[in-house]
């Protein structure tokens, strides 16, 4: 018989049969459930030792102390730091992610300067020649801001600038620039204030986010979490003063509602009680103090000027009387609002102060000397330096109002606003590839110096910008007195009395002094303290979350997915008012509203919040970059934007409490 | 249900109390077990960029956040209101809704401390376990982990990367406990007799206000084991007998009311 | 010109008329096929569900397909087993449809499961305890069940039929048809519990939690009633609805009057459990977990009118029309009351898919609502325009009716 | 139609078997080998060289670290304690003055010996030509250039696998005896039979401590894995009956 559709048949069943027998199949079917589970696309792990380097992280703020996470050398991640008072073993969600902000692609690659709209790389020694060309030309009219607030590498800037004739170091808006200019200029006190949360038992927080962006948050947290022991009886009573709910004020015994333009009047409001009660301080102006106290803000008064009941403050001063070591904290750029918290604490007798820690190049500036002048002053005076130069900082973006400069110099990490905007952006080393350091962050209890050495190796073209710095002098004969920025580094910490070496940093405690302030700054608060509002709709209270980033550090990574619904969402920040306030301006939750004030407007949406006080709207600081990457570029609205700068009476410092907005329906 | 029992159980005890929501543990959380930023161009794939583009984290019901920090309200009215952050691990729980209903065995609490396993080769995405889990702490792989280049260059050795189309969920960091075993090996002590702190949780360490207490609940020398016996101690929806190994304490009552359901009238 | 291979004695539409037909069907499959390609190509991100909404349409097109198949197995039931003749005049029809149902089913399944390539684990590492795995093995099972009663039908193909060995084939194969029937019957109950029970075991979903018998909770004995209760009337509807769409009398209307009885008495039944077992539920249940009927249900997307519809409009209305023989014979009220019959089941299927996962169980958690996006609903309208295509082919050349000839060309 | 049955019946078993035996012959014999692909490692390492000839001890690269954890493949820095490589940049200059350019630097090795740098040629230790030619590669493509190397590990394990070589440090062949585990399909019987004091043969390559010129890596073509990669089943057979736990997290990560 021939080969018939039958053979065929049979040939083919015989077959399938017969690989049935064969292992050629279940093979198959199992390698390919194996191939799925090592898809060649999703990356492999790599292998090797496990190490912890300690490090200094200068991202937030205040700066983290943290130990880098090392496998086979190369950093994956970062942890706290448990030898360390700033960590012990706790960081703040922005260096949570610090190994992946340095390798975030945003990262500047290389020295870049600007030729037309585009930016062009060009080598470090072209670069270094360019700026001592500019710096020489410019004859003395440059300026330097700095974002860095507890860095040596101000030194280094500040004996620069001295050496080529300029006094204009600029330190960006702070607390600490607030506190400074209060104790060490209206109070005529020297050194740093110091608050010891550690160690005390009712700790007033005037407007200080402490557990979330005032100061440096994670020893406020841990301060918090010593005193409230797990399942233990608490040890201190916290409570805070602000105009919002904020995270603090999730945690805190008590949250006391009140507005931040109010807040120099509310904490005058409760001196008021402790001056009844007899509470004396020795200083020179303590007559007119008490005269201007008892005329200006007796409970009546304070009620009518900032809705603050007179119980509330007197019940409030009570507990601060009965209280064995108190203090009071103030937060916010207002110097008023730093006066009478300090003014609070002497009468309590509890102002104490770090003193600064000795410079190492001695034609630089002191801490008080760098905080004393104000950045949107001197803008708004209409200072334009032919060269600016900006470090760790992101004026272009953080600053209500714009700077003008003939040549910008940007040593931005990452391209933000400010190197967008720069004529020549010369990347700094990040803070884990550089030798960096942080002494006293403002808040501290005690003297604290923290020193970071490199602990990774660079993977770009990038310089320590104190090195380039200090190269720059060299060839410019400016003679600071070091070749590199590590022996600046290692001079510091002898100085200080540290413990370091090359190779794994070092850090130093000291303790704190009562404060000396030979005045109250009656005079000043007189005028400065009055609570001032613009004649917008709703007053504005700008609240920010590190996880949302800082003034200088946009959102992170992996910070997206944690910021919650009630700061920003679909895109659009989120603002927040009280059923009452909702009702007065006619919205209602989820409306989508533009907020308009200051130089610009925000868009956003509605969301209801008991925990704002009425009349004010709770937006967040930190949102809406135009430069950056996926995570942070054009998301939200920048609120710096829409804040009304206006210079405090008798004080100068520009503040922008009591900035109001209107509100129009989308 | 019987529960199988252990010898070792470990738990968290979260003090609802000092949780400041700051978000912290939910970083680091995504650090130690390599969970991929949320990136909407996948440049690798050309089928994707012609249609739309992936998730990014403002779609909160895509994200992959083990550790996820809720914020509760006493619905109160200004001044009255208050608020509070829960911090929601997996709850590993005793009886758990997830393991018994995946049909591949790629869940299961069967390892000496209680800890429920999700084995990623072996799950095949049916989420049915999602669909079982109350809490909401089981997570899908709705894409592939995609990281902005060279942020991949060093992952987190602990834990391995997932493909899209599998469940994941916290495992109290497991790769640390297995780690600490192997340390006591090399110190000559008994791996099943771990000492306070020599395995703890990436979210339970980084911390900053200390709201996170972990351990042995089994061992008297671990703190959580009296801690979990406060008269302020509770865990999520006890009612529906899943008993969790993560238990929450707060001293507001409002806020323990809001562990559980209580509408049908029934007295905390 | 394909008229050979008609079926014997019967008349179709001419080829190019057909061809449009199928052209227009083939399109919504290609509409489907490409969704299809998407979702497995770039990953299940491109549909609509999320980590709150694992389950969705895909599930819920499922169980409702795979309930309304159920005609299948329990007519067969009825046939072979119990040997009611009247049934064989309309058997074919349903088998075909079964086969439809579940087959597609199992590709929506692919779809839907993260890790394709791993589809096998369900065999080669089952967990036991898993009512999923039951549905895993009976579906696959039941499906080559299915599969090896729709082969004689196509075997008895005019074309086919004349040689001898595939004929000798067929009539084997229907000789131990019974035999097939018997193990369909078993298996098809078994997974349409399952089902039921995937929800049931949910001991952290209170919506869909329910007590049981032995390892079977309550909702696994409901859910195989209202499926053989609406299985029968569903074939019902397609057998009306391809006559409308041929002009034809295929089945004499006494066979359906007979499966709107059966399915009706089943569905009387189940109507009465589901009340029973819906109010032990709200007021035995939900209270000792600290919940209420009302918190079971929010806004319009999850509304009481859903569960009234479901019971009262779908349930308790369809069962009286359908027991009640007067009505039932009239065909305007028995093709209503089937199809109510089936839009109650569907909405029942859905509800326990899509409104158990809703609930927030977490006081401080809240609902949300989920919306199928376009690739999930191309990839089912896909297994629709599929089973056309399949009901298309097989009218057209199989003898499906044995009675079209006599009812149509005396 | 009878006769037709009756061809039916002879003629229809002899195709079948045809079809049955022509792919069982494809399934055992030709198929399987194509799954697999032999990929050389980066340099032909002798165990033979440094164990036998310099008397090195197995615990000089592959040893535990101080965390419990296992140093599997020894990195530059360890090989530097003999192949020591004080001025790589002098070398590497000389090298690429030599090929013209920096990525060219590889192409070095194929020119003679004697034609190579003075710089390169001294670092290199042994005396006969193929270690000779070893070493050099080592020293031109990893050593001077800093990278390491990618060694391929024939128990390659995935990802998602956990092992503790500490855990597993005492499960010596007397503690296998004694427990009468049969390990079939899993070891070796040879190895088992052998015994001996280091208990690495029971998962690794027999017999690679000594050998020269270390054998091909056999690459699965779909799913990457080595060819002797240990499946899960032996690793839980051997738990099962040394009375361990086979939970999944036992393994898994």
């Amino acid at each position: 018989m021939g080969f018939d559709r039958r053979t065929f048949i049979q040939l083919s069943v015989g077959g399938t049969v017969g690989i049935l027998f064969t292992p050629v199949l279940w093979k198959a079917l199992d390698d390919v459930s194996i191939w799925t589970q090592n898809w060649p696309w999703i990356p492999r792990l790599k292998y090797g030792a496990l190490e912890d380097q300690p490090a200094v992280s200068k991202l937030c703020d205040s700066g983290c102390a943290v130990k880098v996470r090392k496998v086979a050398g190369s950093a994956f991640g970062t942890e706290g730091n448990e030898d360390s008072p700033l960590s012990k073993g706790g960081i703040c969600p922005i260096c949570a992610n610090a190994v992946q902000v340095m390798r975030n692609p945003n990262r500047v690659k290389g020295p870049m300067k600007k030729v037309g709209e585009a930016f062009e790389p060009i080598t470090w020694e072209d670069a270094k020649s360019m700026v001592a060309d500019k710096l020489a030309a410019a004859k003395g009219k440059v300026a330097f801001i700095s974002g860095d607030q507890t860095g040596t590498a101000n030194e280094v800037f500040s004996g620069f600038l001295a050496g080529i004739g300029s006094e204009d170091y600029l330190q960006m808006p702070c607390d600490m620039q607030a506190a400074s200019r209060a104790y060490n200029g209206v109070m005529g006190g020297t050194g740093q204030v110091a608050y010891d949360l550690e160690n005390s038992d009712f700790v007033l927080l005037a407007g200080a986010d402490a557990m979330e962006s005032w100061g440096p948050t994670v020893a406020n947290q841990k301060a918090f979490a010593a005193t409230h022991p797990t399942g233990e009886k608490p040890t201190a009573i916290y409570m805070l003063a602000s105009p919002v709910q904020t995270r603090t004020a999730s945690v805190v015994d008590a949250w006391i509602p009140v507005p931040e333009e109010g807040m120099a009047t509310f904490l005058l409001g409760v001196a008021y009680h402790l001056i009844r009660a007899g509470k004396y301080a020795g200083a020179a102006d303590f007559g007119s103090f008490r005269s201007m106290i008892m005329d200006a803000y007796a409970p009546g008064k304070v009620e009518a000027a900032i809705g603050v009941k007179g119980a509330d403050t007197a019940a409030l001063a009570k507990q601060l009387l009965a209280a064995s070591d108190p203090i009071v904290v103030p937060g916010g750029t207002s110097v008023a609002t730093a006066t009478a918290a300090f003014a609070v604490n002497m009468l309590l007798g509890s102002l104490r102060k770090v003193s600064e820690f000795p410079k190492v190049i001695q034609s630089a500036m002191s801490t008080s000397e760098r905080m004393s002048k104000d950045l949107l002053t001197w803008v708004n005076k209409g200072a334009a330096p032919a060269v600016a130069m900006v470090y760790e900082a992101n004026p272009a973006y953080s600053l209500p109002d714009d700077f003008k400069a003939g040549f910008v110099v940007s040593f931005a990490t990452e391209w933000d606003e400010t190197a967008a905007k720069a004529d020549l952006v010369l990347p700094n080393a990040f803070t884990f590839e550089r030798f960096d350091d942080m002494q006293n962050p403002y808040g501290i209890g005690k003297q604290t110096y923290s020193v970071g050495v490199p602990v990774c190796r660079p993977t770009l073209d990038v310089m320590a910008s104190t090195d380039f710095i200090l190269d720059v002098a060299a060839s410019m004969g400016i003679n600071l007195g070091f070749d590199s920025f590590a022996e600046v580094i290692a001079a510091k910490a002898e100085a200080v009395g540290a413990d370091f070496d090359e190779a794994s940093g070092g850090q130093y405690e000291g303790s704190y002094s009562s404060a000396r302030a030979s005045v109250l700054g009656a005079s000043v608060l007189s005028r400065a303290a009055a609570p001032v509002r613009g004649n917008g709709a709703v007053v504005l209270a700008p609240y920010s979350q590190l996880i949302v980033g800082s003034q200088n550090v946009a959102t992170t990574p992996n910070a997206p997915c944690v910021i919650s619904t009630n700061v920003l969402k679909g895109g659009t920040l989120v603002a927040m008012m009280c059923s009452a306030t909702a009702k007065k301006i006619g919205v209602s939750d989820e409306s989508k509203i533009k907020l308009s004030g200051g130089n610009g407007e925000a868009a956003a949406l509605v969301k209801i919040n008991e925990g704002v006080l009425p009349g004010a709207v709770a937006v967040p600081l930190g949102l809406g970059h135009t430069v950056g990457d996926e995570f942070s570029k054009g998301v939200g609205d920048n609120v710096y934007k829409i804040l009304t700068v206006r210079s405090e009476a008798a004080t100068g410092a520009t503040v922008w409490t009591g900035s109001t907005v209107n509100v129009a329906k989308m | 249900m019987h529960m199988k029992e252990f010898k070792i159980k470990w738990g968290m005890v979260i003090d609802i109390d000092k949780c400041t929501g700051c978000g912290a543990c939910m970083v680091a959380c995504q650090v130690e077990n390599n969970i991929a930023p949320m990136t909407k161009k996948d440049p690798y794939n050309y089928v994707q960029a012609l249609t739309k583009d992936r998730d990014d984290a403002d779609n909160k019901l895509r994200t992959l956040t083990w550790m996820n920090v809720y914020e509760l309200s006493n619905g109160k009215s200004f001044p009255e209101h208050e608020v509070a952050y829960l911090p929601r691990p997996c709850m590993q729980c005793g009886n758990p809704a997830c393991v018994p209903v995946c049909p591949v065995v790629a869940t299961d609490k069967n390892e000496e401390g209680g800890i429920v396993s999700q084995i990623y080769p072996r799950c095949i995405g049916c989420r049915y376990c999602m669909a079982a889990c109350p809490y909401h702490a089981r997570y899908f792989n709705w894409w592939d982990p995609l990281w902005p280049e060279g942020m991949d260059k060093q992952l987190s050795p602990a834990v391995s990367p997932r493909p899209r189309g599998v469940v994941e969920k916290c495992n109290f960091c497991h790769t640390r406990y297995a780690k600490a075993k192997d340390q006591a090996r090399e110190n000559g002590e008994d791996p099943m007799n771990l000492a306070e702190g020599a395995y703890v949780p990436a979210c339970a360490e980084i911390c900053p206000s200390g709201a996170i207490t972990f351990g042995d609940l089994n061992n008297p020398e671990h703190k959580v084991h009296e801690l979990a016996k406060s008269p302020h101690a509770f865990r999520l929806l006890e009612k529906l007998g899943l008993h969790p190994q993560v238990y929450y304490m707060s001293k507001r009552e409002w806020v323990r009311k809001q562990g559980d359901n209580y509408n049908a009238g029934d007295k905390h | 010109m394909d008229s050979k291979l008609f079926p014997e004695g019967v008349q179709r539409c001419s080829f190019g008329k057909f061809l449009i037909w199928s052209c227009f069907i083939l399109a919504f499959f290609l509409w489907g096929l490409y969704a299809a390609v998407l979702v497995l190509y770039n990953g299940i991100g491109t549909t609509g569900l999320d980590n709150y909404f694992g389950f969705g349409l895909w599930i819920t097109f499922d169980l409702a397909v795979i309930a309304l198949g159920a005609g299948a197995f329990f007519t067969g039931f009825l046939k072979y087993i119990l040997k009611i003749k009247q049934l064989e005049k309309i058997i074919n029809l349903t088998v075909i449809v079964g086969f439809i149902c579940y087959s597609g089913a199992m590709l929506v399944l692919t779809l839907d499961i993260g890790q394709p390539g791993r589809a096998w684990f369900g065999y080669w590492h089952p967990n036991v305890h898993s009512m999923l795995t039951e549905v895993i093995f009976c579906i696959t099972c039941y499906c080559t069940v299915l599969i090896i009663e729709y082969v004689p039908l196509i075997l008895e193909q005019k074309q086919l039929n004349k040689v001898p060995f595939i004929h000798a084939l067929a009539h084997n194969m229907h000789v131990n048809m019974a035999l097939f029937a018997g193990l369909g019957t078993f298996l098809s109950t078994f997974h349409q519990g399952s089902l039921g029970g995937m929800y049931g075991v949910l001991i952290g979903r209170p919506y869909a939690f329910r007590e049981g018998f032995f390892i079977w909770p309550w909702t696994f004995f409901l859910f195989v009633i209202s499926a053989v209760g609406s299985g029968p009337v569903f074939t019902v509807l397609v057998c009306t609805f391809m006559e409308k769409l041929t002009g034809k009398k295929l089945v004499e209307y006494k066979v359906k009057a007979l499966m709107g009885k059966i399915a009706g008495t089943m569905l009387t039944v189940y109507v009465f459990l589901k009340i029973l077992d819906t109010w032990a539920w709200a007021t035995g249940y939900l209270p000792s977990v600290g919940l209420t009927f009302d918190d079971m249900f929010y806004g319009v997307a999850y509304g009481k009118w859903m569960m009234f519809t479901e019971i009262v409009l779908c349930g308790v209305l369809p069962a009286i029309m359908l027991i009640v023989p007067s009505i039932r014979n009239k065909p305007a009220l028995l093709y209503t009351a089937a199809l109510l019959d089936c839009i109650g089941v569907t909405i029942n299927r859905y509800v326990f898919t899509v409104q158990t996962i809703a609930f927030p169980a977490m006081p401080f958690d809240k609902w949300y609502v989920y919306y199928p996006n376009w690739v999930e609903w191309a990839s089912s309208v896909m297994i629709v325009a599929y089973g056309f295509l399949v009901l298309s082919l097989s009218y057209r050349y199989l003898p499906v009716f044995p009675q079209e000839r006599h009812l149509n060309y005396k | 139609m009878e006769e037709k049955k009756s061809s039916g019946r002879c003629g229809g078993v002899l195709p079948f078997f045809i079809g049955f035996l022509i792919c069982c012959i494809l399934g055992w014999v030709v198929i399987p080998p194509l799954f697999y692909t032999k990929v050389e490692q980066p340099v032909r390492f002798s165990h033979k060289v440094h164990v036998e000839g310099q008397e090195m001890d197995c615990d000089s690269c592959h040893y535990f670290r101080e965390d419990g954890s296992y140093a599997g493949f020894p990195s530059n820095a360890q090989c530097a304690d003999c192949h020591a490589v004080d001025d790589a940049d002098s070398v590497l200059d000389a090298i690429v003055e030599k090929v013209g350019s920096k990525d060219k630097i590889e192409d070095i090795l194929k020119l003679p010996v004697d034609e190579m740098p003075e710089g390169l040629t001294e670092l290199v230790q042994s005396s006969d030509e193929a270690n000779v030619k070893a070493e050099l590669e080592y020293l031109v493509k990893y050593a001077l250039q800093g990278k390491e190397v990618p060694w391929l590990n024939y128990q390659y394990q995935p990802d998602n696998v956990y092992f503790s070589h500490k855990a597993h440090q005492d499960v010596t062949f007397e503690a296998l005896a004694e427990k009468h585990v049969d390990l079939d399909g899993v070891v070796d019987h040879a190895v088992l039979a052998e015994g001996g004091d280091h208990n690495c043969n029971l998962c690794h390559m027999k017999g690679i401590e000594t050998n020269d010129t270390p054998p091909a890596f056999e690459r699965n073509i779909l799913s990457g894995y080595s060819k002797i990669t240990m499946k899960m089943w032996q690793c839980e057979r051997c738990h099962a009956q040394m009375g361990q736990n086979n939970a999944c997290y036992v393994c898994h990560k």
